[in-house]
């Protein structure tokens, strides 16, 4: 079995906008905004797909930071978006649809943003 | 005798004395006084001469008639001077035909006429006085304390009190005057003074709606004025003769045509379609002038006329023509209300319908129709005005006429709620009276040569009844968040009427036994000669509903024990107490319930389009048949 | 014996469950499992049920929809959990956003563990929750309180 | 037409005998396959505690120094991760599931039988 | 007050098997405003691939969802060894296409009773889980669980299919196609479910690529887009098209459904001709590193699992982008202006899975 | 003899629609290719409904369910006592009035909408049923029961249409599928349990009986097209009922505007041609 390739385009931020646009206007549809924490900066993937082409740009964001919104261009990236400022606390401009953080409510604020461990009770009688 | 005179007369003295006094309190007083003796003659009329058959009352026409044409010409040019004044050309027009013919009328042709018996009193009479005098005058009485709160409430407003109560009473002689009337000239006489004062009181406020409004009631009741002048000249010329009774009983062209025109000035002032935006538009004026116009004058005249010519037009196709129209407008009428949330827009929507079924029911003219007719005519009355004026109350005291926001009325005034819920099951539930009377309908109807065509538009009807008045009943027993007592307020004249309208109410449904063997069948009888009696079972069954319906409440005693209160299901969202829960995206929302209008079924617009050119079309019809059969003559 | 235990109706919520037992217990309704030979209806409507069966573990959006629900349905009542989510969290416990087993918020009377629960294994627990119901049922009618007392506050749940 | 397709499908149902598989008057159906739930032969635990660590929902608890396996079966999601990795193969999974419970029951106990230097006998001791 | 009716519908809802909720904004029963709120389920499980190993975090990774759990490991184990770059044999690959492909046809009976359900045709119901439980049957045969599976692993899968056993499931598909035929032409082409489902919910085509619609929404659309045409396990080996239906409403999206499951069956049957004899796993050493995007169509849709690593046995992030999570956004697109009897149905005609859309 | 006759339907009328509840479940459950529950399974939900603890939303919810019950009960004694149809028809509007009133006095969404649907189903209903009256008073001369019920003309052959209108309605009535718009029998609803969703325990019981007194006195609606030949007419019934599940089984749920224009087309062609037919057949007789 082959696997796909899958070329990924680390860009700035104020790049985003334009080349979503250029995707948006090549005919890629998007197919997911994901982020990852690592080292403590975020890395924002955006998918996009034409004709099963796999394409990723890469944002790179400070912790603090803020991220300007896609969703003029996709209006369904508000979902990711949405997601993605209540799982890592980012806070993302101008989102056609703003849930202001209650897409998930959740225990801990922005959990992927902190380390959550629960304390540990593997004990089996529990 | 002198119980019509005094009848006819006193409410007008008391207008006049009205008209002076300036003082609220003594206004009240008055006001008062005059409804407590224009009911209690009214009742004595009943006693007086329920059993005696059709008296009556030669008057010399020689002063009254003269003072009749001056105070005619005298409201023409009243009217004149309004149109001028605010450039309503169709009013000038209009008036300027009017009494041209009124003029050819009286110096022309009515010379050859002299009728003898210019008044006249009979079971049918009865009914209508005791309507006038009984539920007319407590509406005046409401509206001492009404029209009170009103300018509390629109203070921009020029305080024209002394003007209305002057012009209400004006109302009541004129509509006494209208029924004992025999003299067709003489009834024209006091059918053109409710017209006048109808446009007097909607254009009350004086705002620039409510003069529009009040032109455009003037006019199309001006059109009818038109159609009953021209009756009186055909009756001159043709020698009919001017003598109500003895017209009806020649029967036969000669009275066909007037019957005709007659029935058109009926449907304008009855606002049939295509005439019934101004009954709509009436609205406008504060709520005891709709309330008075809707259950006990104005409408009811010209369905009374009507009813009185139904023998004439019974079998006739004029006659079949308008009670099509009548249908018609029954069922459109119904539809529209669907779509209405505004509470007198409802209430205007029902009464067109409701008259509808009364024109319905005067157009087929058989005896049983007209049993069905006049029983109509009373429940309307009596449920209409006890629903207008719980409008006007509840409108003073939440602020608002809209039926959404009458929401869960039971908790904050459940006694006037409990009067309105009344009032509405008498518009449309069984035992009470408008359900007995559309019974009484739908076996008219079948006997009736080509009846079937009614029944089928009865039977829809009822249905588009039964939705509207439900919704409304659901919106005012739902049970909403507490909210403050608004009920404390309502002053106690306006409970004193309400509650005397709410036991009328149950009590014309316990007596209407009593109303259609003593009054209504034997009018009948004298009218047709025969006359079929109402199954004594079914009394008893209706009896048998009422007693139920004024027994299970007690049942509410029990549940108010040892049952648990949860909040209703939200699909497991948790709810304030006030009905708040945090919805989406973290918006506290409050749960609303507003009802269906179905306004792309029902809309107002929609069914006009299909009501007024079907009935303009319905009336061209009845105009030829009856050209056609004046002019074979 | 009362009828009671002969229509039992059931409500059933889906707290935080992956939709594993959720399809059993929806399967446990069809021709094959047919539990309305029981008299088993799912009212979906907590104000006609008897028996709630939830599904899953709490968390912080759907603990007070939970009570809400189990607030609603008339006494007597019993609560089934379906699955090893409902019971403990499954193997979500160390989510950040799993508080645990539902009993952690209302009594729980009958455990059916399993992931996912087999429709036999829900029916044989439905059944068993019946004769709780009737003991329920008794306590109510003689005037006992039975019910233990529900925890807002989240509890030390079946400690040994 | 389009009115009545189901007509079909009903009358035959009627006819036909019901799909039902009548649970509990008959037994449940169940295939080599399924799982129900771990069964351990305590004689052949070494207690490596390698089940412990691999169980993603943490039911299992091996204490080596006193020589028991625990299990808490409302914890418990049948993986069968325990059984694949578990080095001498003493952890099967039964096909039968465990029944329900009115209470909650804790972990259940297992005392391991396994003693190491010599070959382990089989002892008659094996399941709770 | 308005004549509005604010209803709260959901999170427990009987026609919503799942816990979603909608405020939804009446007037005469026509939706004016709707705004959904998920949250419900979410249990954060993609935080437990930290505290997971890679091998072991599979499990979870199925218990995203009880309906399409053999496609979230399949999901799973493939981006793990997108990252190792690991050879799986054969033989595994057309398994998992078999399990793959029943999952699909489980799933799609599933949502077309429930679908069957919300219009109010309790029979079809009825019918369309009572053939469902024969696919179940063959899963539980092969694989030992009914709804979760558990039969994939990191470099193959768990347990093999005899081929008796391959034979015997294409001749119990035979059997049950037929049925299943009867079933779709009842959807296809009964007038009442006609009126329920024809011009309700309407997606055009170019919204629904805009809005980021996924699976048999975007298909019903009429776009071919199908995950599976990317080749993954055995797909590239065998003969199919994508279903696709051009009118974008609600009933399109169920004709997708239908004819998709003929699609599966065809597609076992051919996997059960072609699959070869061999191994069934390889041995998995080392700890994964690098970053990989899976892309495989579950039955509602595309799913993405992207998996990063950093050469431990933990991962550092899995994240999961289902279809019902993209798909919500042309849903309330389309819940805009549909009438109260629509909703459930224009809800369900997404195929919505919270549980793998909130994770 | 007819308050004799009114007096066994207010007594057997529950146990014969519990009956029937109960056979329809099973044949229901035959026709899903399941067991189904007991025969009796209908009288055992309604034991148990009156085992379970009291709960309202408002304490005035249950009188209008109380009077529901009063009225459904009045209007078929009305009816089995041979009374008059029309007033007959005008009770039985009025006890589900009272059902839509005690909705829409929970103030709750779920019911207020199936309060409203409940009307939307009644103005669809109460055409044709007036109609049905008046078509058999076109044939038998009387409005009354007795008299109609004793006549020995097959009304059936002179009132095809307003029979299958009838038929049309009665599946909204028995609140089958496809027009189980308000309460459904079904748990899955956009509504949960529409008009029924938050009565519970007895209140809910007070409900279920009046529904097998619907039934019943529905049955006895049909029974009149047949009443010439009371064997005919109970093969008839039990056709028809079955019909009933038959339909139910074979559609989906329509919405409430094909609920509400369907009902009323039917009623106004099948109705009106009807009516028109026998208006011209009674001039010829004449």
């Amino acid at each position: 079995m082959k696997y796909e390739e899958q070329p990924i385009t680390v860009i700035t931020i104020d790049e985003l906008l334009a080349r979503t646009t250029r995707f948006f206007q090549d005919g890629y549809r998007l197919v997911q905004i994901g982020c990852t924490k690592v080292d403590g900066k975020f890395e924002i993937n955006y998918s996009f797909d034409k004709d099963y082409r796999f394409e990723n740009l890469r944002v790179e964001l400070q912790e603090g930071g803020t991220l300007p919104s896609i969703s003029a261009v996709y209006f369904g990236a508000f979902i990711y978006e949405n997601e993605i400022h209540d799982l890592y606390g980012i806070s993302v401009m101008g989102m056609n649809i703003d849930f202001k953080g209650t897409l998930y409510r959740t225990t801990v604020q922005y959990p992927f943003s902190t380390d959550t461990k629960k304390e540990d009770d593997s004990c089996p009688g529990r | 005798m002198d119980l019509l005179f005094f009848l006819i007369l006193f409410p007008f003295i008391a207008a006049i004395v009205l008209l002076i006094i300036k003082s609220d309190n003594v206004r009240g007083a008055v006001v008062g006084v005059s409804a407590l003796l224009i009911a209690a003659v009214s009742v004595w009329l009943l006693a007086a001469y329920a059993t005696s058959g059709t008296v009556f009352f030669p008057v010399s026409p020689e002063p009254m008639g003269e003072m009749m044409f001056l105070i005619g010409m005298g409201i023409a040019l009243f009217i004149l001077y309004m149109g001028v004044r605010y450039k309503n050309y169709i009013a000038i027009a209009l008036t300027i035909i009017q009494s041209a013919l009124m003029v050819y009328f009286e110096f022309g042709i009515s010379h050859g006429v002299v009728p003898e018996n210019n008044f006249f009193v009979d079971q049918f009479t009865i009914i209508m006085a005791l309507i006038i005098g009984v539920i007319g005058s407590l509406i005046c009485v409401y509206a001492v304390s009404y029209m009170k709160d009103f300018h509390k409430h629109h203070p921009e407003l020029k305080d024209r009190r002394r003007t209305f109560f002057f012009i209400m009473f004006i109302f009541l002689t004129a509509m006494f005057g209208l029924v004992f009337a025999n003299n067709l000239a003489w009834l024209f006489f006091f059918w053109e003074i409710t017209t006048l004062s109808s446009f007097l009181l909607i254009g009350y406020t004086q705002t620039d709606e409510a003069m529009k409004n009040s032109f455009l009631a003037l006019n199309m009741n001006l059109l009818g004025g038109l159609a009953f002048a021209g009756a009186l000249i055909w009756l001159a010329s043709t020698g009919g003769g001017m003598e109500l009774d003895k017209l009806i009983a020649t029967g036969g062209i000669i009275a066909l045509v007037p019957a005709v025109l007659i029935s058109f000035a009926g449907i304008t002032k009855s606002a049939q379609f295509p005439f019934s935006s101004w009954l709509v538009g009436a609205m406008i004026a504060p709520t005891p002038v709709s309330a008075l116009l809707h259950s006990s004058t104005m409408v009811k005249a010209g369905v009374y006329v009507m009813v009185r010519f139904a023998p004439v037009l019974q079998g006739t196709t004029p006659g079949y023509m308008i009670a099509l129209v009548g249908g018609f407008t029954f069922l459109l009428a119904s539809a529209i209300a669907i779509s209405q949330s505004n509470a007198k827009k409802v209430l205007a929507y029902s009464t067109i319908a409701n008259l509808g079924l009364i024109v319905a029911c005067a157009g087929i003219g058989t005896y049983e129709a007209i049993w069905a007719a006049i029983l109509l005519i009373v429940f309307h009355a009596v449920s209409k005005s006890l629903l207008f004026l719980c409008v006007g109350t509840v409108e003073h005291q939440i602020g608002s006429r809209d039926i959404e926001d009458m929401n869960g009325l039971i908790t904050r005034m459940p006694k006037v709620a409990v009067m309105m819920l009344i009032g509405m099951a008498g518009m449309f539930l069984a035992p009470f009276g408008m359900l007995i009377s559309k019974w009484a309908a739908i076996r008219a109807f079948i006997d009736a040569p080509y009846g079937v065509i009614f029944v089928v538009i009865l039977a829809f009807g009822s249905a588009l009844t039964v939705f509207f008045w439900a919704k409304w009943m659901g919106r005012l027993i739902s049970v909403p968040p507490p909210a403050e007592d608004a009920e404390r307020r309502v002053s106690p004249t306006e409970w004193l009427v309400l509650s005397f309208l709410a036991g009328l109410m149950v009590l014309t449904t316990v007596l209407f036994p009593l109303i259609s063997s003593y009054l209504v069948e034997p009018w009948l009888l004298t009218i047709y000669g025969h006359v079929t009696l109402l199954a004594q079972e079914n009394v008893v069954i209706m009896l048998i509903m009422l007693f139920l319906l004024m027994v299970l409440p007690i049942s509410m005693l029990y549940y108010r024990k040892d049952h648990r209160q949860v909040k209703p299901y939200m699909g497991g969202m948790t709810t304030t107490s006030r009905m708040h829960f945090t919805g989406s995206i973290g918006i506290d929302r409050e749960v609303t319930l507003g009802n269906y209008y179905l306004e792309s079924y029902f809309g107002e617009q929609k069914m006009s389009k299909i009501g007024i050119p079907l009935c303009v079309v319905l009336l061209a019809i009845m105009f030829a048949g009856v050209a056609v059969a004046g002019l074979m003559h | 014996m009362t009828y009671l235990s002969k229509s039992p109706w059931l409500l059933h919520y889906n707290a935080s469950s992956c939709n594993g037992c959720d399809i059993e217990i929806l399967a446990c309704l069809t021709p094959m499992y047919d539990v309305e030979r029981f008299g088993i209806i799912n009212t979906g409507n907590p104000k006609h049920a008897d028996i709630f069966v939830v599904t899953g573990s709490i968390n912080e959006e759907n603990k007070d929809v939970l009570v809400n629900l189990y607030e609603q349905i008339p006494d007597p009542k019993v609560v089934v959990a379906i699955g090893i989510c409902a019971a403990s969290g499954g193997v979500f416990r160390e989510c950040y956003n799993v508080m645990g087993g539902i009993d952690k918020l209302i009594p729980v009377d009958v455990y059916v563990p399993g992931c996912a629960a087999r429709p036999e294994s829900i029916i044989d627990g439905i059944v068993k929750s019946l004769g709780i119901l009737e003991e329920k049922r008794t306590a109510m009618v003689k005037g006992i309180p039975v019910k233990p007392e529900m925890n807002t506050a989240v509890r030390e749940a079946g400690t040994e | 037409m389009g009115v009545f397709e189901m007509v079909g499908t009903v009358v035959r149902s009627v006819f036909r005998k019901p799909a039902t598989l009548m649970y509990p008057v008959k037994t449940a159906k169940i295939t080599p396959l399924s799982r129900g739930h771990v069964v351990i032969d305590v004689s052949r635990c070494i207690s490596c505690r390698i089940c412990q660590k691999k169980c993603p929902s943490q039911a299992i608890w091996v204490e080596p120094k006193e020589k028991t396996w625990q299990i808490n079966r409302l914890r418990c999601n049948v993986c069968n991760s325990c059984v694949e990795t578990c080095p001498v193969k003493c952890l099967t999974m039964d096909t039968h599931y465990i029944p329900s419970v009115t209470v909650r029951p804790g972990a259940e106990l297992f005392h391991i039988t396994y003693v190491k230097p010599p070959k382990p006998e089989i002892t008659a001791e094996s399941k709770d | 007050m308005s004549r509005q009716i604010i209803i709260p519908f959901g999170p427990q809802h009987p026609v919503l098997p799942e816990p979603i909720h909608l405020d939804l904004v009446l007037e005469d029963e026509i939706v004016v405003d709707v705004i959904p709120s998920i949250g419900y389920v979410h249990r954060g499980l993609e935080k437990l691939v930290e505290r997971r190993e890679y091998t072991e975090y599979v499990y979870v990774a199925e218990r995203i969802c009880g309906i399409c759990s053999f496609v979230h490991g399949l999901a799973y184990c493939q981006g793990v060894e997108g990252m190792m770059k690991i050879e799986v044999p054969e033989r595994a690959l057309y398994l998992r296409t078999i399990w793959s492909e029943y999952s699909r046809l489980h799933s799609h009976l599933l949502t077309l009773g429930l679908f069957a359900d919300v219009l109010g045709f309790e029979n079809l119901f009825m019918n369309a889980w009572r053939l469902r439980e024969h696919i179940l049957d063959d899963m539980e045969a092969t694989t030992g669980g009914r709804v979760i599976q558990g039969s994939c692993k990191v470099g193959g899968v768990r347990r093999d299919i005899s081929s008796e056993k391959l034979d015997q499931m294409v001749s119990g598909l035979n059997e049950l196609e037929k049925e299943m035929k009867e079933l779709t032409e009842v959807f296809l082409r009964d007038s009442s479910i006609k009126s329920r489902l024809c011009g309700v919910g309407v997606l055009p085509k170019k919204e629904a690529y805009e809005y980021g619609a996924a699976g048999p929404t975007l298909r019903g659309s009429g776009w071919s887009i199908d995950a599976r045409k990317l080749g993954y396990a055995a797909f590239s080996k065998l003969n199919f098209e994508p279903v696709v239906e051009t009118q974008g409403d609600c009933y399109a999206r169920c004709a997708v459904r239908a004819k998709e499951m003929f699609v599966s069956i065809d597609l076992i049957r051919q996997a059960v001709q072609k699959i070869p004899d061999g191994p069934v796993e390889v041995k998995v050493t080392g700890a994964p590193d690098g970053e990989y995007f899976t892309r495989v169509e579950q039955p509602r849709g595309e799913l993405v699992h992207y998996l990063k690593g950093n050469g431990t046995k933990n991962l550092v992030r899995s994240r999961v982008r289902t279809p019902t999570f993209t798909n919500i956004p042309p849903l309330v697109a389309m819940l805009k202006g549909c009438e109260l009897a629509d909703v459930p149905v224009i809800v369900h005609s997404i195929d919505p899975c919270i549980g793998c859309a909130e994770r | 003899m007819s308050i004799i006759y009114a007096l066994l339907f207010l007594l057997l009328a529950p146990v014969a629609g519990g009956l029937i509840a109960g056979i329809d479940r099973r044949i229901t459950a035959r026709m899903q290719g399941r067991v189904g529950p007991p025969i009796l399974q209908a009288f055992y939900d309604l034991g148990k409904l009156f085992e379970k603890e009291k709960v309202v939303v408002t304490n005035s919810q249950n009188f209008y369910v109380l009077c529901y019950l009063v009225f459904i009960a009045l209007s078929g004694a009305l009816f089995f006592g041979g009374g008059d149809i029309l007033l007959v028809i005008f009770a039985f509007t009025l006890a589900h009035v009272f059902l839509v009133l005690g909705a829409y006095a929970s103030n709750s969404p779920y019911s207020h909408v199936g309060a409203e649907r409940e009307l939307i189903q009644l103005m669809a209903c109460e055409p044709i049923i007036i109609l049905a009256a008046v078509g058999m008073y076109m044939v038998t001369k009387s409005f009354y029961v007795a008299d109609i019920a004793a006549s020995n003309i097959p009304l059936i052959v002179f009132l095809p249409g307003l029979f299958a209108g009838f038929l049309y309605i009665l599946t909204m009535k028995l609140r089958k599928s496809p027009f189980d718009l308000s309460t459904s029998h079904h748990a899955h609803q956009e509504l949960v349990k529409g008009v029924t969703t938050e009565f519970s325990g007895p209140t809910l019981g007070c409900i279920e009986i009046a529904h097998w007194y619907e039934a019943i006195f529905l049955l006895g609606f049909v029974y009149l097209f047949f009443s010439w030949s009371p064997v005919i007419a109970v093969i008839a019934i039990i056709i028809i009922y079955v019909f009933e599940i038959l339909i139910d089984n074979t559609f989906a749920r329509v919405k409430w505007p094909l609920a509400l224009k369907s009902s009323w087309l039917v009623t106004a062609v099948l109705g009106i041609l009807n009516l028109a037919a026998l208006y011209i057949i009674g001039g010829f007789l004449k």
